[in-house]
């Protein structure tokens, strides 16, 4: 008859009044400011940067290999490397900046960075009263603490410690084996002329290794282990090999 | 104790006439009358914009305003500062002296509609003895504002909403007149103050006589509601301000107190058609049970119309906008028709008033036939070919 | 000068006012309100004599201009549709284009 | 009494001459229907309130929305609704006759002798024309039907669009 469809609906819109007033299932919202849903650990707003230790600057996981800002797709990260006084590199960002209004959140340079250094945080109050100053968030801005890390994503964050506490772990024996086959090596100077041979297998990481033992020793190693690339947080278990940015 | 609430606002007036000499005082109570119509139904319009605003909320799961104030009660408050204090902006290319005329006429027509509205057993501000024909006539005009605002805006989009508006005014101004005209010719008057006597008295003290609770009384209540939904351009009928597809209709030009002198008399003309069904069908002020005459009559008026806004409300939150074709359909194909059938269904009520023991039964019955197979008749005719339908996606 | 007289001269400067509109436009819709408000004119009329008249109790005053008033909204509907038939004719509104007999 | 009176006619009357003489057709039928409102306030002066009543329920609601539909349909663009001036000759004429009528008419009003009757207002209740319409006056009730229906369907069918018509032109 016509009509009863009319009065389905009222029905359904009745059942919601009635409900919203001692059914809490009826009523899902949150008085936001007051009250505030717990974030779903994989929630992802900006991008941040994480460091180790007290000091925010000098603990920075990052060593401005600029990978993420090649591969930004919006462009919005800005870096320079921090250079010696004799005009030399340091593994170390002068200027990190990222446009927040430019970023859309895609999470590409959190996949791309070899060194677990940027990570997607969970703040989404980013309102300021100036388009251009306001939004572009500095390396002082972005830094923030393992701790921090380890509170918006526990799990990952965990992940991501084992992994590096591995290959910190296998860059010391394999340091500490370098060290050892240079012994031999030069035990056996005499004798035979060829040294490297015997370290092939480990000659991938060497370039990288190598030369980030100064600042950071224990830090930057790119790992190509298979055990963390079922994780979907563990950007570089297909990760090529930096390109050589340091000499 | 009764009969003193009763005559309260009459009691005030007497007292504040009281200082004025003798010559201006009818001018003075007339002023008075218009005073208190204007705060009583201004605040009354107020709190129902928050009304609406949290009971759509409800019906939609969330809470609606809460912050400006306890429970957002001073809301309102906090709208009006807004509308006062925002740009008000006239297009360039406007008709500047109809752009402006616009808001001011459609909230005087909404206004004077409570004119001859009795809003309780002494309260009626004019008693007019042809009182529904002057309520009609304040109500066309309203439209003719819109027409107005449409116009002037110098926008298609507000000239389409115009002429929507013109062309669901004239269509349903006839089931309107069609769910009314029962009424006059059962009471015999068209003084809105008689109508609500005549709707007077109880069955066993508990059953009312008012218009609704007869056969004729209901399907003419039905299509009166659903032609006065779609006079004051509410939602499902509210195509001339469809944002959807017009922006905001004839308000796409308006901003500041102008914009809120529409969103007033929007509410004012509601409130008016709902106190002009109440008065016809619902009983006016009388009590719906005769021990509860101790509550005064003017209390009884207002619960009445708050439940039935209450009511267009919760259609608002239920139903979707019509299609413009659908919309004069509606009123050509089916409430008009069944208006007329209606109209002879009173008749036939009027005839057989002196039927009395078994053969009213027969009355209730015949009267019920009458309306119920037509309505089931029409209802098959504009819905065959359109249901049941089947969803591929939505269960 | 009665009020009688009175409602009369104002009546007659209405009717007038209603000719020169009709005779002078030559748009189709104006003519036709001049001619609505000749109408009028000759409402009051029957008002004016109904109120001030010899005899008020008859009451056709107020029947004939009841009646008036029903027929000039027809009158009104059909020359709208008239003139809404013209101009899908002639793609005009103006009197003097509408000059042929044969469509 | 008679100042309320002239106030009102003169209302209405300024309104229907500056109606007349817009060029601009939409404010020409917004000023009439003011100028109509003026004829309905005289019949609420007068006495007739279901007549004033009826004024505004036909000419402010009905043929008003008519007549503006009428200028919305018969116009190609927005300047339309703007008409060009008419010929000094066609208005000087037009004017002279509307002259000559009006000395006529209200010479022969002042002139003639009308026999007033009682001042006060008569009573008339919607009961009593309500009995009148369906007793005496019924024929012509049934009349003023019957010309509404055939003029509606009239109208219905003039203003109707012939769409095979329309096709093939």
């Amino acid at each position: 008859m016509l009509g009863s469809g009319i009065i389905k609906g009222l029905a359904v819109t009745a059942k919601n009044f009635v409900g919203s007033f001692h059914d809490p299932e009826r009523l899902p919202t949150v008085e936001y400011p007051e009250k505030r849903l717990t974030l779903p650990e994989a929630y992802r707003s900006f991008p941040f940067l994480v460091f180790d230790g007290e000091n925010a600057i000098d603990g920075l996981r990052c060593v401005a290999c600029k990978m993420c800002e090649n591969e930004c797709p919006p462009q919005c990260i800005y870096i320079i490397p921090e250079r010696d006084e004799k005009g030399r590199p340091v593994k170390k960002p002068k200027v990190f900046d990222i446009d927040l209004s430019v970023c859309m959140g895609c999470q590409i340079c959190v996949e791309v960075c070899p060194f677990d250094s940027i990570k997607m945080d969970q703040v989404f109050e980013v309102a300021a009263t100036n388009r251009f100053e306001g939004l572009i968030a500095h390396r002082e801005m972005l830094a923030k603490s393992n701790t921090y890390y380890h509170q918006i994503r526990p799990t990952e964050a965990a992940e991501v410690d084992t992994r590096l506490a591995e290959e910190k772990r296998l860059a010391e024996e394999k340091a500490k084996a370098a060290a050892a086959a240079k012994a031999a090596a030069a035990a056996k100077a005499a004798a035979a002329p060829k040294p490297v041979a015997t370290t092939a297998p480990a000659s991938a990481t060497a370039p990288a290794a190598a030369p980030a033992s100064p600042a950071k020793p224990a830090v930057a190693a790119p790992s190509p282990s298979p055990s963390s690339s079922s994780s979907a947080a563990a950007p570089m278990a297909a990760a090529p090999k930096p390109p050589a940015t340091t000499p | 104790m009764t009969a003193t609430l009763e005559r309260l606002p009459l009691l005030v007036r007497d007292w504040i006439t009281g200082f004025f000499p003798e010559p201006v005082r009818w001018l003075v109570s007339g002023l008075l009358a218009i005073v208190a119509i204007l705060a009583v139904f201004g605040l009354y319009f107020a709190y129902l914009t928050l009304a609406e605003r949290k009971f759509l909320g409800r019906f939609q799961n969330r809470p609606g305003p809460n912050r400006t104030g306890p429970f957002g009660l001073l809301q309102p408050f906090a709208d009006a500062v807004k509308a006062l204090t925002k740009e008000d902006i006239v297009p360039q290319a406007a008709d500047k002296l109809l752009h402006f005329l616009a808001p001011c006429l459609v909230v005087a027509f909404g206004l004077i509609s409570f004119a001859v509205i009795p809003f309780g057993r002494y309260l009626i501000p004019v008693d007019l003895d042809a009182a529904v024909l002057y309520f009609f006539a304040a109500g066309v005009s309203s439209e003719l504002a819109l027409f107005m605002a449409g116009w002037a805006s110098h926008n298609k989009y507000s000239m389409i909403s115009a002429m929507r508006a013109l062309a669901q005014l004239i269509s349903y101004e006839l089931p309107l007149l069609l769910a009314v005209v029962p009424v006059i010719m059962l009471s015999g008057t068209l003084s809105t103050s008689k109508i609500v006597v005549a709707q007077g008295g109880w069955t066993f003290g508990i059953i009312p006589h008012w218009n609704v609770l007869t056969p004729w009384g209901f399907a003419g209540f039905f299509i009166f509601m659903i032609a006065a939904v779609a006079e004051t351009n509410r939602s499902p009928f509210d195509l001339p301000e469809a944002e959807s597809e017009l922006i905001a209709g004839h308000l796409t030009e308006y901003s500041g107190f102008k914009y809120a002198l529409f969103f007033m008399a929007e509410y004012f003309g509601m409130s008016a058609l709902c106190g002009l069904g109440v008065t016809l069908f619902l009983g006016g002020w009388q009590a719906p049970i005769d021990i509860l005459q101790v509550v005064p009559s003017y209390v009884w008026f207002m619960v009445k119309l708050s439940c039935v806004i209450f009511c267009l409300m919760w259609v608002r939150a239920t139903l979707l906008r019509l299609r413009i074709d659908q919309l004069t359909r509606l009123a050509w194909k089916f409430l008009v028709p069944l208006g007329l059938i209606n109209l002879g269904n009173a008749a036939f009520w009027h005839l057989s008033a002196d039927w009395s023991g078994p053969l009213q039964i027969v009355r209730w019955a015949i009267s019920a036939a009458v309306i119920v197979i037509p309505f089931v008749l029409i209802g098959r005719t504009l819905s065959s070919g359109l249901a049941p339908r089947t969803y591929r996606y939505a269960t | 000068m009665t009020t009688l007289q009175l409602c009369l001269v104002i009546s007659s400067l209405l009717f007038c006012i209603g000719l020169v509109g009709a005779l002078s436009r030559s748009h189709t819709i104006l003519v036709l309100l001049g001619i609505e408000l000749m109408l009028n004119a000759a409402n009051m009329n029957f008002i004016a004599f109904w109120r001030f008249g010899a005899s008020p109790t008859a009451a056709t005053g107020v029947l004939f201009a009841i009646f008036s008033i029903a027929v000039a909204a027809a009158e009104a509907a059909v020359g709208l549709a008239l003139v809404i038939a013209v101009y899908r004719h002639q793609k005009s509104v103006r009197l003097e284009e509408a000059n042929r007999l044969k469509g | 009494m008679n100042l309320i009176l002239v106030l009102i006619g003169g209302l209405m009357l300024t309104a229907a001459a500056v109606a007349m003489s817009l060029r601009n057709i939409i404010h020409s039928a917004l000023l009439l229907i003011g100028s109509w409102l003026g004829v309905s306030f005289f019949y609420l002066w007068a006495g007739a309130e279901f007549v004033a009543f009826a004024q505004v329920l036909v000419y402010v609601g009905a043929v008003s929305m008519v007549v503006l539909f009428a200028v919305l349909l018969t116009r190609r663009d927005r300047q339309d609704v703007v008409v060009a001036p008419e010929t000094r000759t066609r208005a000087i004429s037009a004017l002279l006759v509307g002259g000559s009528v009006a000395g006529l008419l209200v010479s022969a009003v002042l002139g003639t002798p009308l026999a007033t009757g009682p001042a006060e207002t008569p009573t008339l209740t919607v009961k009593d024309l309500g009995t009148l319409l369906a007793g005496p006056q019924a024929a012509g009730l049934l009349i003023a039907g019957v010309i509404l229906t055939v003029a509606l369907l009239g109208a219905v069918v003039l203003a109707a669009t012939d769409s095979g018509k329309e096709d093939a032109s």
